[in-house]
């Protein structure tokens, strides 16, 4: 390898115990992510595609330490972030963020915006008063589309699409290194959701972000990234790079995942 | 079932161990001195030392509950101070009005509750819901023992239709009959319960109508009433079931005042009357035996639960 | 939202809950200006008119010792005041503490929660009993041990709902961005749970009226001096077959206030958020 | 003659006190055999006319407000309760979106067949267990002896939805209503689940209501297409014609936004804004503020759905233009 990658995950594990409740019950053991191994370089897109139930999720959330490992390592620049306690991790949250699915579950409806954007900034102490906050907040809203003016709202106001650039703004406010972005988009319609793909894409861009792109959803997939890592079973069953997956895909998983994806024909423009 | 049935039991134990010390140390921190109450104002110092030490109240706390549990474990609660008889002589005396005045609070409350809930449910938001529900609330409002006044002002002293007070046993003079004694006590004790009941059955079976099951079984072209029972009230009787098991509770805390002003020779009195005599081995006695059915009655919950709900599985 | 839309929302179609809540400010009123509004002092013996009927110049009429009950309820509804915010409070701050932090910290709670299941095994009047026999009979006793009495229920309601926030995603989230545990408990899940904490203190404050009376009842309660519904029916219960008005009146009194403390709560709780809706322990 | 003809139907929710029109004046028919696509975003009324046409909206706080639904040459609307229950489930029959929370929790899946069996036909019960098993095998449930004493917790999502299936299909209705039947599912499944339901239409010859949000999943099944927005059908055609003649600056608006998997483009062409909540008024046609040909008539008048092909009619003023 010839440059150090940003994150380097080797051999992942994460079980979680069923039933863990009950004196006497044997706990059974779920193995949703087993012995997984990837990495993302500067400035990369890596997808984790798979199904409902394949540990997809599980991997996002062990990242971020919302779920603790099981086994292996996870390198960010070089350093092994699985065994940190929370309060050693803590200054790494700014680098590392997370994106989630629901942008209805994901603000707190008791606070308005501008608390929940300002947060982030008082805990990393990256803004030194409130004033100094409201405008990076301000600046914030404003490259993610919304207007500075909506930071007094609570989030009950604002519509799936509006959530969800909100839930960027938030992510994008401490400057990361790494995104990952869970199902970000699965939960729009349509057209919404091609807005907030494209909002996502051009930060992305332009900051030059790594992101673990975590979807079920191909099409969505093949428009943001640069490999793919396909997940089934708490496995990763194949990776390539983008057009490798798309247009040679090897293992028998990743062919019936692209044949089952109903088509739509392409416009044909009415001259 | 079984397994899961013996697991329960076992937890059981240490639940148990922990509300037997809690009993023990509220009842040794009463103040007031057996001993000095039992022989009355004109013993001497002497006499009381001498026969606290007879009875063990002189050693630590803690040898005094030891003595004392490993003799509930023989089975032996202790003697009553009062009635210087073995305490479960004295709970089994009590046992038969409570039994039967629990049997019948309960036959109203099945009787009168789940139906009269279903009702309002069905006719969510209509006059009728309006007036059972409220109905319903305004009866949880009033107070048990001021029920249990009236009840007895209208029923017994002005009508004449029921005794007033007392419950000779079943097996005395009378035989069944004698449970004419009951139905104003057990009218009393029903009706906070019942109307709690009627309120848990109208909200659970309005939660269950808003899911989406419900919805599968009108797209069959089932009748509404046949929709209402078999889909709606099957699954809310889930949620019924598991408060029943608090429904005891509340059950046992107004069974104290229905007894005490009814005057029937029950547990629930016996436990009032020994708190104001001082007569710690009842207390104790009739508080853990009352603990253990609590907990019983909720393992039971439990095992219904699991008959209700397939969801639940009994390992 | 403003406090006069939230309230708007709450009362909107239902009339009998605004009428409750018309009745509860009468009794605010009344516990507050007690001493300007009764005609008389409550414990003024006026031994030629024991047990007179209701009419001038007593309008409740007077009790077997020539008390004024009119006075009497007014001062009442003092101590109903007094019994019903005091509980509510020792009820809340105790139990919702214990539950908040039991679901936030799960090996502190596991132990903390079994203990309140121990007690939850004791019925509410029984425990009250016991304790108030550990104690002096007053009145801050009184409140004290209600309140201990319904902290077991509100720990457990607590508890329940501090676990489903806290797997909620914007607690994730909350981690995410850095956040600590005070900030997360008090800033992310303690102001959700602000408006169910409210409808249960309703129905803990309509509890505590019956529990009060129950304890005054049975003779374990407020001292007998205290001028309270609760005693005034104790007192004179043997006296309702000679003069059945005696209970009427405290009697209605308490009925009226917890029908309408219900009320209040059970269109309270209609507005909140619908996951906490059966959690919270109501009529 | 249609199976199922919608002339006109409005739907309005009532909320504090006034009426929000949710669907506007809609017609479309359903011939026998055929496969109609209903495709929409969230909140477009999609649901609300299935909801509407199979009679689930009663008791609830929405309103058929005008229009009439005919099916089998009777006005539903017209019927009395009783009537309409010997058409559900029956005649007609639904599939809905969640297979987690659509079957009764409490109950075998057998019990829950056989009951629309015994609703509607004089059976006995051992015949109708007998059918049970036959419809398990039918939707390709393994093993349905074995199967059929199992409770939904059981099931996986795609066999809860293949009993759901099994329901609708037990007293062979002459139409299905299909409400996203497959958008809860994996794609894997939804290719599955999509292909029984195609498969089932072949041997029975019911006619099927598909509403979904994929184009995808439209393109894939339907024989015509309706494309809602805001409670308005805007363009309406038989499948071959909507993709090849595609008018409707809101359904090219949509088939643009999709990322495909089989071509890289970098950007997606977005439809900029968002959908007008049911208490925003739009004056003129719905679609206008987030269009990019909007002129004067626009904000106007509403546009009527014109004919702009055989088969093929557009509501837009400017249909065929642009």
């Amino acid at each position: 390898m010839e440059q150090q990658a940003l994150l380097q995950v080797n051999h992942l594990s994460t079980h979680f115990r069923s039933n863990p409740t009950g004196l006497f019950r044997r706990a059974g053991l779920i193995k949703a992510v087993d012995d997984i191994s990837f990495f993302i370089n500067r400035g990369e897109v890596l997808s984790l595609v798979g199904e409902s139930g394949c540990g997809k999720t599980t991997v996002g959330r062990t990242l971020t330490k919302l779920q603790p490992s099981s086994g292996g390592e996870a390198l960010f620049h070089g350093r092994d972030i699985l065994p940190l306690s929370q309060s050693v991790f803590r200054p790494l949250r700014r680098e590392i963020q997370m994106i989630f699915q629901d942008p209805f579950a994901s603000l707190n409806p008791r606070l308005t915006i501008e608390q929940t954007l300002a947060e982030p900034l008082f805990i990393h102490k990256l803004a030194a008063d409130s004033n100094q906050a409201r405008q990076q907040v301000a600046d914030i809203l404003e490259q993610v589309g919304l207007d500075a003016s909506v930071m007094k709202r609570h989030p009950h106001e604002f519509s799936g699409g509006q959530r969800q650039r909100i839930g960027i703004a938030r992510v994008m406010i401490v400057k990361p290194k790494l995104i990952i972005a869970d199902e970000a988009v699965s939960a729009l319609d349509v057209s919404i959701q091609a807005q907030v793909l494209n909002l996502l894409k051009q930060l992305q861009q332009e900051h030059r972000l790594s992101m673990l792109f975590i979807s079920h959803d191909l099409g969505v997939v093949r428009h943001i990234s640069d490999r793919v890592a396909v997940m089934y079973r708490g496995k990763i069953v194949e990776t390539a790079s983008k057009p490798e997956i798309f247009s040679n895909p090897q293992h028998a998983y990743t062919k019936k995942l692209l044949a089952a994806i109903p088509r739509v024909p392409t416009l044909q423009r009415a001259s | 079932m079984l397994g899961y049935t013996l697991k329960r039991l076992l937890t059981l134990i240490p639940t148990l161990l922990v509300a037997s010390i809690l009993i023990f140390l509220f009842v040794h921190l009463i103040p007031g001195d057996p001993a000095s109450i039992l022989l009355g104002d004109s013993a001497t110092p002497e006499e009381i030392a001498s026969l606290s030490a007879h009875m063990g109240l002189d050693r630590p706390l803690w040898q005094q509950y030891l003595v004392w549990f490993k003799n509930v474990l023989h089975g032996d609660f202790g003697q009553s101070i009062f009635f210087k008889t073995p305490v479960l002589e004295v709970i089994a005396d009590g046992a038969e009005t409570s039994i039967c005045l629990a049997l019948m609070t309960m036959f109203w409350i099945v009787l009168i509750g789940i139906p009269v809930g279903i009702v309002s449910a069905s006719f969510h938001g209509s006059w009728v819901d309006q007036i059972t529900s409220g109905g319903a609330m305004l009866l949880a409002s009033i107070p048990t023992f001021w029920l249990g006044l009236y009840l007895i002002l209208i029923f017994s002293v002005g009508l004449g239709w029921f005794p007033s007070s007392g419950f000779p046993s079943i097996s005395d003079e009378g035989g069944l009959s004698n449970l004419r004694y009951l139905i104003l006590p057990s009218l009393t004790l029903a009706a906070p319960n019942a109307a709690l009941i009627v309120r848990l059955v109208r909200a659970s079976m309005l939660d269950v109508s808003r899911e989406d099951h419900v919805r599968t079984a009108r797209a069959k072209g089932l009748h509404p009433a046949r929709v209402s029972i078999k889909h709606v009230f099957r699954n809310a009787l889930i949620a019924v079931a598991a408060a029943f098991g608090f429904t005891f509770a509340a059950l046992v805390s107004e069974a104290v005042v229905t007894e005490t002003v009814f005057s029937l020779p029950g547990i629930g009195r016996l436990v009032v009357q020994s708190i104001l005599r001082r007569d710690y081995p009842v207390i104790q006695g009739v508080i853990l035996l009352i603990v253990l059915l609590y907990l019983v009655i909720n393992l039971l919950v439990d095992l219904a639960y699991a008959r209700l709900d397939p969801r639940v599985s009994l390992q | 939202m403003t406090l006069r839309t939230t309230i708007a929302a709450v009362f909107r179609g239902r009339k009998l809950a605004a009428l409750g809540a018309v009745w509860l400010c009468i009794i605010t009123v009344a516990a507050i200006g007690a001493q300007f509004i009764a005609p008389f002092d409550p414990l003024e013996i006026d031994p030629i008119a024991r047990l007179s009927e209701p009419g001038l110049p007593y309008l409740f009429g007077t009790d077997h010792f020539g008390r004024d009950t009119f006075s009497r309820a007014v001062y009442g509804a003092r101590m109903a005041l007094i019994i019903g915010i005091g509980s509510v409070l020792v009820a809340l701050i105790c139990g919702g503490l214990i539950g908040l932090l039991s679901a936030y910290f799960s090996t502190l709670g596991h132990f903390l929660m079994r203990i309140i299941d121990v007690l939850m095994a004791f019925p509410a009047l029984l425990l009250a009993l016991v304790l108030m026999t550990l104690l002096e009979r007053s009145v801050i006793n009184t409140v004290i041990v209600i309140g201990i009495v319904y902290a077991t229920t509100t720990a457990r309601i607590f508890f329940g709902m501090t676990l489903k926030l806290k797997n909620e995603v914007f607690i994730d989230a909350a981690r995410c961005s850095g956040a600590g545990h005070g900030s997360i408990l008090f800033r992310h899940i303690l102001p959700n749970l602000w408006s169910p904490l409210l409808v249960q203190a309703s129905f803990i404050f309509a509890f505590a009226q019956l529990q009060a009376a129950a304890l005054d009842f049975l003779g374990l309660g407020l001292p007998p001096e205290v001028a309270s519904w609760g005693n005034m029916l104790a007192e004179e219960k043997i006296y309702i077959t000679r003069a059945p008005w005696l209970l009427m009146f405290p009697g209605a009194l308490i009925i009226l206030s917890v029908f309408s403390m219900n009320l209040v709560g059970d269109a309270m709780r209609d507005s909140i958020d619908p996951r906490f809706k059966n959690d919270i322990a109501g009529i | 003659m249609a199976l199922l003809e919608i002339n006109n139907l409005s739907i309005a929710v009532a909320s504090q006190g006034q009426l929000l029109p949710v669907v506007t004046d809609c017609s479309f028919s359903v011939a026998a055999h055929e496969t109609l696509g209903v495709v929409g975003e969230s909140g477009c009324g999609k649901s609300l006319t299935a909801l509407a046409i199979m009679g689930l909206l009663e008791g609830s706080q929405v309103n058929i407000t005008s229009g009439s639904i005919v099916f089998d040459g009777r006005d539903l609307l017209q019927l009395r309760p009783a009537q309409r229950r010997a058409i559900m489930g029956n005649q007609m029959a639904m599939v809905f979106q969640e297979p987690m929370t659509s079957l009764n929790p409490v109950y075998r899946i057998g019990e829950q067949i056989t009951e629309v069996l015994q609703q509607h036909r004089k059976i006995t019960h051992r015949e109708s267990r007998q059918r049970a098993l036959e419809l398990l095998d039918l939707v390709k449930i393994p093993h349905p002896q074995d199967r059929i004493d199992s409770y939904p917790h059981q099931l996986s999502g795609g066999q809860r939805q293949r009993v759901m299936i099994a329901i609708a299909m037990a007293c062979e209705p002459a139409l299905l209503i299909a409400d996203e039947p497959t958008t809860a599912l994996d794609v894997t499944v939804q290719k599955e689940v999509l292909d029984l339901m195609l498969d089932l239409q072949t041997r029975t010859g019911t006619s099927i209501i598909l509403i979904s949000h994929d184009l995808g999943v439209i393109a894939e099944t339907c024989d015509e297409v309706a494309v809602m927005y805001r409670g308005r059908i805007i363009e309406k055609a038989t499948t071959a014609s909507l993709f090849a003649n595609m008018a409707h600056p809101y359904t090219r608006g949509l088939l643009a936004s999709i990322p495909t998997i089989d071509t890289d483009n970098d950007w997606l062409q977005a439809i900029p804004g968002r959908v007008p909540g049911i208490d925003e008024k739009v004056n003129g046609c719905p679609f206008h503020p987030r269009c990019a040909h909007t002129e004067t008539p626009c904000t106007q008048t509403a546009p009527r759905l014109i004919d702009t092909h055989p088969h093929h009619a557009v509501r837009c003023h400017f249909a065929g233009e642009i």
